[in-house]
């Protein structure tokens, strides 16, 4: 287990990991380069400061907004699109706060707050639990109280919570797909564009750092955005859930998605 | 029919499927106190175990005060009323004055009570000023004198000691000869007592019972067993270190000339001619002189000529053995032996009394130790 | 390192300020990881005694047993503990998941075999005869147990503390059954879990550096008991 | 319940097709954890034995430490040894992170203080005047303690199955520092762990149940060896 | 000079600010054997131990062969050349043969060597089919036999035996004085011996040395000290139990008359008139006798009138407490008290030679023990 030039540390999101992607990527992607993948799973804000201190090569992760912080001051040489699919808002299946019926995810917020219904929050800094709060501000509501509550873990753990306490939750669309076979929770609110969930590879500037492997982390981003990675994005989950999970963006820029 | 405290029939204890003691009866009453020694390993302390509930034997029954043992409840009830002095003194970590509590507080005796009967008896021991050390500092003898203090403070109906006084110096040894005796004689108590000192076993009590792999050879009065063994490995454990067989060769009045080995004695007691007799003599009852004047037969003192060929220190007096063309043990004083200025090698004459020969009768030998049918023991 | 200091630095100030969130975390730390280490010790002690003391067929077997229960990861423990507790388990009637009781039971699980191993072979460890010793005395079975494992306090007190450290040093199972939910179920190991999987690194040490006092803080307490029980 | 029965089915099926994930993953939690017991054992026994018999200035505060460590979080220690191995930090030459080494390292941290603390508490119970009788014999103060130590297998069995159970159950610290990364330093924590989070219970159990047996078979054969020791 | 295996200097031992030990100097020749007696407490197992090097004294210095002891790398080498028996057999928890094939084994020997030794011991001892055996399972005196086994085994040029025989039989312990008194003359041994058995004590060695709180209070032969004690304490000590002081009152050539109490008494000596002097007399040399006849003065012969207050058991023998206006300890036969049908309350006359009188000279009290500047002490 010595230094290996050819070790890539990749950070990345539990999510990711979860979906089992990662599973069919990083042995594509072995099989075609020189370099040998390490994905190591963590919260968003664990992956983010581990590019800040240098402690990875490259990330896949989904955070726009802190992302942006870590391009503009330098430690990201590049940032670029490579999927995306949308946020749900999950509940139990007699919906009391009538989500499924909300015209936008800010009201659909409103009116949860409104009733007597549990929201648990991921309270983890995660992408997700970013997105949760800025949809919280845009809906101009500072959650509290004992009607919300943070479990402060992962989005399975998290949905496994809402599901015990007939609670909403925001989710991923990937985590819910894989584990709703155990879930008493139903989709009431996705596809909205307030929802967007953009995963992006964020390589590192070599140049910052002593030990980073920008080279290696450069070749993995790349292979992300090439057709024969995307072709696999494309069709991963079809098999196990009928749909694709993550809807391809190679070369799309943000801008572009949002509107 | 007196009342029995403890009663054992036909116990047997075995481990590793080795028999360590197969008893066939036992028993034993109210103020009395039977004394039990034997060699090491013949299963002394495994029959206090047994008689004191702490181990179940293989085979047969353990009876207390005519109830029949096994039953945990009622057994807790009956252990209640006895004690148990172990050979080794197992010391919980904990104060001496705790250690001698101990058997009070199981009891729920506490209080002023205890500590009247806790301070009694670590006075009468000599370690009231060891009280409040921990009982795992204290010296060898110390920690037996806390012991056996545990035992006797719970004042009970059976006591059970398991040579208790091995560690002690001799004066107290002495001293608690005398106290325990009394107190024993005074408060009622069966007591089973294991020992290997042959004084101690003549001084504490009348009853005397001799274990030898795991079975009783003898029972009987002090007296007997130690002057009128059954057997010759009883003669031998009780001291009696001369053993010969001796063949009747004349018969005459009340006195019987007989020859061992070369050598011609004379015994007490009427006999048929060419009766063998197996006899033991104790080694202090053999002096020596030197050499002198007329071999008379049929006397009141045997007179046997001999060469030394060993002298061996033995307290403040001697060992010497005599080869008469059979070894004899005598233990003389030293002054006797410089007033001869004997040696390896010197001939001499071994003198002994023949009231002093015991005949060793193995018709009386049994197993069964049952203080009302003991045979009449009365002494001389 | 620079990291590692400055974490020590903001524990000591989050202390000194009785953060209100921080006094909450400790409270339902100490709560939850006592009340285990206590329903360990009433049960795994004299279960442990039982087991060093009397001999019966099968006696190897048990010990087996808790020995493997000894060394059951807390996540395994978490995951059958939580599918017991689903509604649609079959103790879901209790409503325990995600409960301070939940996290409990758990740490009881968990706590319990090390305790009741470490109390066995504590026992195991003092001359038999000392036991037959106390019987003759008029001990009942049960007063000679009792004597028998205050005979063995010094070693007890090691599988008290060693159960205990389990107990509030374990995360997988807490996290998975008690949910982690900030003022409820939060306890400075998940919280640490959660700062630094939030990248809050300096936070975490922080949270670290104040368990590890706690556990500190216990363990001296329980020595200086120790120390000063040595000569009763 | 019917999850946890469909996992132990496949549990059984997994080992039965020796799947090549499964042996993978078994082989670097028995390398990772045995190692770790290993490197534990050699020194902590000593250190342990050391402690118990040798009363000096300062013992009773090493002996705190000692404990503290028994009760120190896995997460706790992972997040030391993690910064410790940084690329940045104080151990980032040695390119130990995301590979059993550190695993190990992680591991040894945890289960060290264990067998330490088991190991004096075992000694400590010895009657010292043993040791004095050996010395009177003619014993080095390292015979000696060779002999005391051999005295107490018995508790000291249980230290190291205590130790190894700690090492292989703990998952927090692994995964720190291992990072999960498949066919490398996924261990069976960490996979159970990762599957219970993908919602695969059934697989998820599966794991945990290997994992029990796994645990289960090393007691069970530690136990037969202090049987088969028991009267030398 | 003759080779001095032990010398120690000034030597104390303090406990809890107690002190339990203080050597003045005391030293052990190769090929002698001393013998410590002393009260449980006195501190004989802490001399054994300081000895053994397995306790630092807190002062003082402890020499072997010479060197000074104390550092821990030369400290093993002679611990190498000793062996320690202690007072409780602390066995390990293996078999029989490995616990007395320990000592051989910290030395590196063993094969077909260590074989031959331990088994050879091990059959002296009466053990070799316990062989196999945890020792743990031994029996009190089986123990005590393999932990003496696994010192002698050793072959050492120091033995430091802690009452090795305490718990063995009678036949056994016999056995085994005469075997060790062999062994040890043959082998070139310094033995330091501590036993509360008077005969052990005589039988064993030639010096002795009487521990009392942690101090020598007489060293000698062992006639020397059973015969004259230097002090009241250790006269009572070594079993001489009546202890008076007289008064002389006349002197005629070598006898005096002396009064003690409202008696007269005959000693052997020449004294001043007026003077005071300390008498021991051990109570198996008082007899006792009807009243009858005259009483003679100045004869070879005591006889003191007095009153029977107590007659206790001993043995196969009687103690007998007589009030002659202070109280006489006699041991007599049963047979003579049968003959004379004593009771309690009865007029006897006390009886005893005037050569049994001792003397007890406290101007001869000293505490260091060095065989070589000892005082001439040759017996009678
Ligand atoms: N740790 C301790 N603190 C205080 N006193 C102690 C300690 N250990 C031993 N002692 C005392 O030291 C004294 C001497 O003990 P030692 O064992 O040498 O006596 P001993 O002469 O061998 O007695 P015994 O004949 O009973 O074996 C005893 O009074 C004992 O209680
Ligand atoms: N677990 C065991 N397995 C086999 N034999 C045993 C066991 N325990 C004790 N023994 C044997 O049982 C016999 C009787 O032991 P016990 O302790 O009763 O002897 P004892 O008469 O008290 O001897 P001592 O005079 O030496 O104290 C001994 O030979 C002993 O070795
Ligand atoms: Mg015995
Ligand atoms: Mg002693």
């Amino acid at each position: 287990g010595s230094a290996r030039e050819t070790d890539v540390i990749l950070a990345t999101t539990t999510s990711t990991n979860d979906s089992g992607l990662l599973d069919v990527l990083i042995p594509d992607f072995e099989s075609i380069s020189e370099f040998n993948i390490k994905p190591i799973a963590v919260g968003t804000g664990k992956a983010l400061a581990m590019a800040e201190r240098g402690e990875a090569d490259v990330l896949l992760v989904h955070a726009p907004t802190a992302e942006k912080v870590l391009v503009e001051s330098g430690v990201i040489k590049r940032r670029s699109l490579v999927m995306h699919n949308f946020f749900q808002v999950v509940g139990p299946e007699n919906d009391p706060a009538h989500v499924a019926i909300a015209v936008s995810a800010t009201n659909a917020l409103k009116a949860i707050s409104e009733t007597d219904t549990l929201f648990i929050s991921r309270g983890d800094d995660s992408g997700t639990h970013k997105m949760e709060l800025a949809l919280w501000q845009a809906a101009g509501i500072t959650p509290k109280g004992s009607r919300y509550q943070e479990s402060g873990q992962g989005m399975g753990a998290t949905l496994r919570i809402a599901s015990e306490k007939s609670a909403y939750t925001l989710t991923d669309y990937g985590t819910y797909l894989a584990l709703k076979e155990n879930l008493d929770l139903t989709p009431l609110l996705g596809e909205d564009r307030s929802l967007l969930n953009i995963y992006s590879v964020l390589e590192l500037d070599g140049d910052r750092f002593n030990n980073v492997n920008s080279a290696g982390g450069k070749d993995f981003a790349e292979y992300l955005l090439s057709p024969r990675a995307q072709r696999l994005i494309e069709t991963f989950g079809v098999d196990k859930y009928g749909e694709p999970l993550f809807i391809l963006d190679a070369g799309t820029s943000e801008s572009e998605l949002v509107r | 029919m007196t009342s029995s405290v403890v009663e054992l029939r036909e116990v047997k204890v075995e481990r590793d499927g080795r028999t360590v003691l197969d008893i066939q009866h036992l028993q034993l009453e109210l103020g009395k106190t039977l004394t039990v020694i034997g060699p090491n390993g013949a299963g002394k302390s495994t029959l206090l175990r047994v008689v004191g509930l702490l181990e179940r034997p293989t085979h047969g029954t353990v009876f207390h005060h005519g109830e029949a043992t096994g039953d945990g409840k009622q057994d807790l009830i009956l252990r209640r009323r006895l004690a148990v002095v172990m050979q080794r003194p197992f010391m919980r970590n904990a104060s001496t004055w705790d250690n001698v509590a101990t058997g009070l507080k199981f009891r729920g005796i506490g209080g002023s009570e205890a500590k009247r009967r806790v301070g009694d008896w670590l006075d009468r021991l000599g370690i009231a000023h060891l009280a409040d050390r921990n009982a795992r500092e204290l010296s060898g003898g110390e920690a037996q004198r806390a012991s056996l203090a545990r035992g006797l403070v719970l004042e009970p109906d059976l006591l059970l000691l398991d040579e208790p006084f091995a560690a002690l110096d001799e004066p107290t040894r002495l001293a608690l000869h005398d106290d325990l005796r009394n107190i024993l004689q005074k408060v009622q108590t069966a007591t089973l007592f294991v020992t290997h000192n042959r004084i101690e076993a003549q001084t504490l009590s009348d009853e005397l019972a001799v274990l030898m792999d795991g079975n009783v050879r003898q029972a009987g009065s002090s007296y007997d067993v130690f002057y009128r063994p059954n057997s010759e490995e009883v003669a031998t454990f009780v001291g009696m270190e001369n053993i010969f067989s001796a063949h009747i060769i004349e018969q005459s009045g009340g006195l019987a000339a007989a020859r061992v080995g070369r050598a011609e004695i004379t015994l007490v007691g009427s006999w048929q001619q060419g009766d063998y007799v197996l006899l033991g003599l104790r080694p202090e009852t053999v002096q020596i002189e030197p050499v002198k004047g007329e071999h008379t037969r049929l006397g009141s003192t045997n007179r046997l000529q001999g060469r030394i060929t060993a002298i061996m220190p033995f307290g403040g007096q001697a060992r010497v053995i005599i080869n008469c063309g059979f070894p004899l043990v005598s233990i003389v004083t030293q002054q006797s032996l410089m007033a001869m200025r004997a040696t390896p090698g010197m001939s001499v004459l071994a003198t002994f009394q023949t009231a002093a020969l015991h005949i060793i009768d193995r018709s009386r030998q049994r197993v069964t130790l049952t203080p009302t049918s003991r045979p009449d023991t009365s002494k001389p | 390192m620079e990291l590692i200091w400055n974490g020590i630095v903001q524990a000591f100030k989050l202390i000194f300020h009785l953060d209100s969130e921080l006094m909450n975390i400790l409270w339902v730390t100490i709560r939850v990881s006592g009340t285990a280490t206590l329903v360990s010790l009433l049960l795994g002690v004299p279960l442990g005694a039982l087991l060093g003391t009397w001999r019966f067929p099968g006696r190897s077997a048990a010990l087996s047993i808790i020995h493997t229960g000894m060394g059951a990861p807390p996540v395994v423990v978490g995951l059958f503990v939580m599918i017991m507790l689903w509604r649609s388990g079959p103790l879901g009637g209790l409503n325990f998941l995600y409960t301070p009781w939940a996290m409990i039971l758990a740490q009881t699980i968990i706590a319990f075999p090390i305790i009741t191993g470490f109390s066995m072979a504590a026992v195991a460890q003092i001359d038999p005869q000392l036991r037959q010793q106390l019987l003759g005395l008029g001990a009942s079975r049960i007063q000679a147990l009792r004597a028998v494992v205050q005979e063995a306090r010094l070693p007890l007190l090691t599988a008290i503390m060693a159960g205990f450290g389990g107990a509030i040093s374990e995360v997988g199972a807490v996290m998975m059954v008690g949910g982690n939910i900030k003022g409820e179920t939060r306890v400075l190991t998940t919280a640490t879990v959660l700062e630094s999987g939030k990248g809050e690194f300096g936070t975490a040490i922080a949270l670290s550096v104040i368990l590890l006092l706690l556990v500190f803080g216990v363990i001296v307490g329980l020595t200086v008991l120790q120390q000063r029980n040595r000569i009763t």
